[in-house]
């Protein structure tokens, strides 16, 4: 009934897996809603270069835990998304017929909503997931895309060829077109590696994903089945390479990394860029004050903190309170959590709602460090309390509240 | 539930003083404690008491109070019904002056024909000069219960000014809260047992409209000389306190001090009970570089700060950098500090960048201010 | 994160069931996406009353069907509800642990939704369903569940005894208190019956809706169960009598009269009523154009309709064409028809985007009509052809394009 | 995709004469095709051109226009980034004249500072007083193409408007588009073969700055006679042909005619052809009772007929009694038309009220207009 204009590319963002290796970190929200980088969350990337490339209508597709990353999304307003014909829409799975179908896979997921993509009679689909870290102009991808005049356009990272065996890797000839794809192969014949970030041209998707729906058989997947569907019946499937910084924070290795990468000058991510602002739904919280006895070093402190203590090499998110003759290094401290005094914290994630009470030490090696040695993790999951004088030593996962003193 | 009241805010004062600050803008949108603006805590007063039909009366220099309301959203005024209207000081069309009003009345009576449109029952107007967290819903509430034909809220102490300003209206009232006489402070005084008027009124709609009518045709034009003092015999005028802390803002004396309270964590706790909204900036979190020192100090997002700051305020976006001391001091947004820069007592505004080695000390009793985008 | 306040009454609106009775207008959309009223969805009347009565905060649970549904609620923008803190939200099922759940009953469906409600931390919850037509001020009806201190406050209408046997009848004191409820009654011992809508304090109901789902046995549906389960344990249940329209257009029948009764000066349901606006999505279109062989009597046309022939008694939809020679009477068209020249249209419903070529009949009686005997309705589903020169007797409803004369 | 491109609007013409219509209104906010205001139009020519951000230019009586567009949500407007924003006259706080400028380029130069710190690389501006459906991408690629300076729309033929009027712009173009000179129309005329400026211009943000200033420092104030005819010689200044219905709107009878063509079903496709935003009322769909004989006419929702209605256009909320004959006629928001009232060739203007058995007549070349709230 409303007349509008139809959209050259809408965007399908995949938020519905469960990511299981962030462990404690998603056992209750899904994935793209965890913490990242002092304000944000993981989610805020794509959705941010979405709307910086030009992209004002984007589908996210939930299924797992979708509470807390629903409300966060809402009415996509902290993205400039709540528009009158597009911004943002949550797409959960339904009840077509007499009864309701989840989603299988990536591509099911797409497939199960074709009526929505129709709505905006798009020429192009972009399809994203929700667990990477980078910035990156959709638009040039697009450009590139209908410069090669592909059916498929995969967006590509040269990685060490010693690492490309952890990825899917692109074989492509001196034209970017590929003619090969390896899911993890073991002997990588290419370091350049998939991002996950997909441009195809909707006719084409669309035909596929109503061919793959039909094989049963299938995964339903894009990596597993799509491209290597499409390759094999010699579609045009083209590499756009990007040379910027990304990463994968699917574990909390990479996330603790991608974290600390924010904190280092030499690491090419820089949040502080106007043209191109990472977007975020923000608390309505004061600015955060600094005490008499804060020592702060290296660090990035956010809005309704309450700082007291000594923090290094850390990224403190909005709202938490640290209190005197604390000291936190190279940790994450999400949302709202408390430290008490005397706490003494090294290398970990506490997530949000966290209390640590005094005198507790969390993630505190006792063995020597060698040279070069990755230091282990500490994770300690959301709304714990860890009682006084607790220690949790280096790399525990603790999912459950410490009450008693030794427990 | 429903709500059937319209909030009026003055987004300027009569008697303010507040030198090079107001110079391009209006008192409403000053920056102040850190992020916010004045306009923010008065907004939030209406917006947590559920009131979301306001209309802001604008006399001149108000294109930074439009440019950071935008259309409303952040303080959720955005709406079909009611939400959020400036009143530009056009609104007159037979007038030859613009954006000069002989005073409050006529100000409100220029504007008579939108607040007439409104379909609210009763009216809370708030000033700009003067800052508290209030329940409106709680005054309204006693408006009703007692009475009243208006409510003039006050506070007993002006917990947090040292001394009251010249122009602050003292309340006389009889021991059930009775308005009977009204005076306007002539001196800075320091006295203790004063009763203060802080600038919030409740009244019906429709007596607004004919006190108003009434006061222009006589040539009136002070609501407090005019229509408090001179009614106070007939009409049922009650005072109702406000027991908060108390933000007074008409001098710049007035100014830095109503900021430095704010790093007292009580009177932290007391204005920020309720949610506080501004426009959203999207900045980083603050960034504090290897080097620095920082201590009893309000800081916003977007700062990057390589230097010492003590005792200080700083907006969104500042940088400090190495070796430089900031003391007692308010920065205001995207100014920026260079090396081994001092400043001590001084008010920075928006966009000023102090270069290397400059050193600049106010005092208490009169801190410096350096206008919007100066180098200094 | 966000520090509000709590909201008093959150309003949860049922907008889940398939809607069979409307027969073909339900194919592919749930029920309160159904037109209604010349610009109207069935939704627009609980969601414009609940914004009228000062409640900015709906939950609205759907799962049938609920893509265009949730296209058409959008941002909530329309009816003032795109909040930065509560307005309107779509509560599909999801996946919690490893596996998703859909809605086993309307109980069921606010019961897997508890975590939404205590998000905003409501004393009073409404609940209401999407298939009635009313205009009320569920404001009045809190003030009278605060008076009397209920747990629970059913809306009561007095229906003439004789018909009260088809709907839920309460049996309440001269106090209104119910003592007793009885669901479609053979021998009705009131003329009380309920609306659909109730007002329950939140804690009481939290509790009773955590019980029923412990009973394997229950049908976890507000009237069978969570209604008798709560009268059984001595509760505060209270009628509260609502004196203005009310009509439930679960049927095709009752579809039709409701929106001829908005054509008739007697009947009292006046939607120009400035103060209790409804509100509704509009389409982007222009005013309507009026030709010079139109004929017009007591009826509702709409914006962006063309009408170029007779319209009695009828009830136009926006973007509606007319052609000439053209007899439309006591008959309802949806959004976007066309009804070409020489067409005849009595006592039908024909759904939006259907083109009724030349010279058909539809729902015309050949019939002798008897005195009070009622007409037959005609039902022509969702975008259908129906060739030129068709003939569609009366009452009969077709799902199917007639693409063959005489077929 | 990604657009870099600034909408300027000047809400007003300097050339209009729309009598009553325009006392308490800006040009932009008359009333235009039943439910729409002039701005409707040419907002929506931005926003379907995915032009997103947005300055309204204003001169005076600004407020009705403020009113119609609110937060710009209708338009789709309400944006963090760019979105619709309307520049009050006040921007330059040195002056003591507000709200006049000395003629368009004065009004560019007094926002400019607004207009620089948006990112944007082009420009395209309109007018007010003549309506077009336009793509301006479609005008911007050409501008880029043959790599203009300035590319100023043309018209050929007028079409829709019997004459050209007075103050409409002629542009001289040699055989490539490119203008060489440009006479202001002085007469009313009927001439064929002229090629008028409709008042939608672009060029590079860059490039007006330097124009602005550069006039503004020689005292010239008049974009087209200033900056168009002066330097034809020294810039590339092409023509580019639009080629869809023209409405022209500066006078009363223009008014008149523009709204009448609506009635031509060509026409009415080629204006609709793309969607047009307006403000959401939510007013019911228009009620035909018993006795009603309507025929030719626009009518819009609200309305409730139940007398003649002939070769009109209705505006949202209209009733017309019992027996009443309106004819040729213009009726704009909740006018009220009683019984048996004869109207032919008569504006009446928003909230206007005929008694009964008034007759009013008028003529094609002089209709009636009867003022905003007048009772006949």
């Amino acid at each position: 009934m409303i007349q509008t204009n139809s959209k050259e590319m809408i965007a399908m963002l995949l938020a519905g897996g469960q990511g299981s290796r962030l462990g404690v970190l998603t056992n209750n929200v899904a994935k793209p809603a965890v913490p990242f980088g002092g304000k944000y969350r993981i989610i805020d990337f794509p959705l941010s270069n979405c709307v910086n490339s030009g992209i004002d209508t984007i589908g996210v597709l939930t299924q797992y835990q979708p509470l807390e990353l629903n409300a966060y999304i809402g009415n996509g307003q902290p993205w400039d998304l709540d528009r009158l014909y597009g911004g943002v829409s949550i797409l959960p799975p339904y009840v077509k017929g007499s009864e309701g179908e989840w989603y299988k896979g990536t591509a099911n997921a797409i497939y199960q909503n074709i009526h929505f993509i129709e709505m905006y009679r798009p020429k192009y689909v972009l399809i994203l997931s929700g667990d990477h870290i980078y910035k990156m102009n959709y638009d040039l991808m697009l450009k590139h895309h209908k410069e090669k005049n592909a059916d498929c356009t995969i967006a590509v990272l040269k990685v060490p060829i010693e690492e490309a065996s952890r990825f899917g890797v692109m074989n492509a000839d001196d034209n970017l077109k590929i003619y090969e794809f390896e899911e993890k192969p073991k002997e990588p014949k290419s370091n350049l590696v998939s991002m996950g970030v997909y441009i195809f041209t909707w006719d084409k998707l669309k035909e596929f994903l109503i061919k793959d729906e039909g094989n049963k058989n299938s995964d339903n997947d894009f990596g597993k089945n799509i491209i290597p569907a499409m390759l094999e019946e010699g579609q045009n499937l083209y590499a756009y390479e990007y040379n910027g910084y990304w990463k994968d924070v699917g574990t909390v290795e990479s996330l603790w990394e991608a974290n600390m990468d924010l904190l280092n000058p030499n690491v090419p991510i820089e949040l502080n860029d106007p043209p191109w602002k990472i977007y975020s739904r923000n608390g309505i919280l004061p600015p955060q004050c600094i005490g008499e006895n804060a020592k702060l070093h290296n660090s990035s402190i956010s809005e309704g903190c309450k700082i007291d203590g000594e923090v290094e090499n850390s990224i403190i998110f909005p709202g938490v309170i640290i209190e005197k003759d604390v000291i936190v290094s190279n940790s994450i401290i999400m949302p709202s959590t408390i430290i008490e005094s005397g706490s003494l914290i090294e290398y970990s994630i506490i997530a949000s709602n966290v209390v640590i009470e005094k005198n507790s030490q969390i993630g505190l090696n006792k063995k020597p460090i060698l040279n070069n040695e990755k230091r282990e993790i500490t994770v300690i999951g959301q709304e714990l309390i860890i009682t006084e004088g607790t220690i949790v030593p280096a790399g525990v996962m603790v999912d459950k509240s410490i009450l008693e003193k030794g427990a | 539930m429903m709500s059937n009241v319209l909030g009026l805010i003055f987004s300027y004062s009569e008697r303010e003083n507040l030198r090079e600050m107001t110079k391009t803008r209006t008192l409403a949108s000053l920056p102040f404690g850190g992020k916010y603006r004045i306009i923010d805590f008065i907004l939030s007063n209406y917006v947590n008491s559920a009131i979301y039909d306001i209309f802001i009366l604008t006399r001149n220099n108000y294109h930074s109070l439009v440019d950071h309301l935008g259309s409303g959203k952040e303080w959720d005024l955005t709406r079909k019904r009611g939400g959020l209207r400036i009143l530009s000081p056009f609104s007159n069309p037979g007038s030859n002056e613009t954006g000069v009003y002989k005073g409050t009345i006529e100000a409100l009576s220029r504007n008579m024909h939108s607040i007439r449109r409104s379909m609210a029952e009763y009216i809370v107007i708030s000033g700009s000069s003067i800052l508290c967290q209030m329940n409106f819903q709680d005054i309204l509430k006693s408006h009703i219960e007692r009475n009243a034909d208006i409510t003039v809220a006050y506070t007993r102490a002006m917990n947090g000014c040292n001394i009251i300003p010249q122009g602050v209206n003292l309340l006389k009232m009889d021991e059930d809260e009775r308005i009977h006489d009204l005076i306007i402070n002539n001196d800075d005084i320091n006295a203790q047992d004063v009763t203060c008027d802080i600038g919030v009124i409740v009244l019906k709609k429709s007596l607004l409209e004919s006190l108003v009518a009434d006061a222009m045709s006589y040539g009136r034009y002070d609501f407090y000389r005019d229509i408090i003092q001179r009614l106070s015999s007939t009409l049922n005028i009650l005072g109702y306190e406000c027991k908060n802390h108390i933000f007074e803002i008409s001098s710049v004396t007035g100014y830095m001090q109503a900021n430095m309270n704010l790093l007292n964590e009580d009177v932290r706790k007391n204005a920020f009970v309720q949610p506080i909204y501004t426009k959203v900036k999207d900045s980083v979190p603050a960034i504090y570089l290897e080097g620095c020192h920082v201590k009893n100090s309000i800081i916003s997002d977007g700062c990057k700060i390589e230097g010492s700051v003590e005792n200080s305020i700083l907006s969104r976006g500042v940088k400090i950098g190495k070796g430089a001391i900031v003391k007692n001091s308010i920065i205001m947004q995207n100014a920026e500090i260079m090396k081994t820069v001092i400043l001590d007592h001084v008010i920075l505004d928006k966009d000023v960048m102090v270069r290397e080695n400059r050193h600049i000390t106010g005092h208490d009793t009169y801190p410096v201010v350096i206008e919007k985008f100066s180098i200094v």
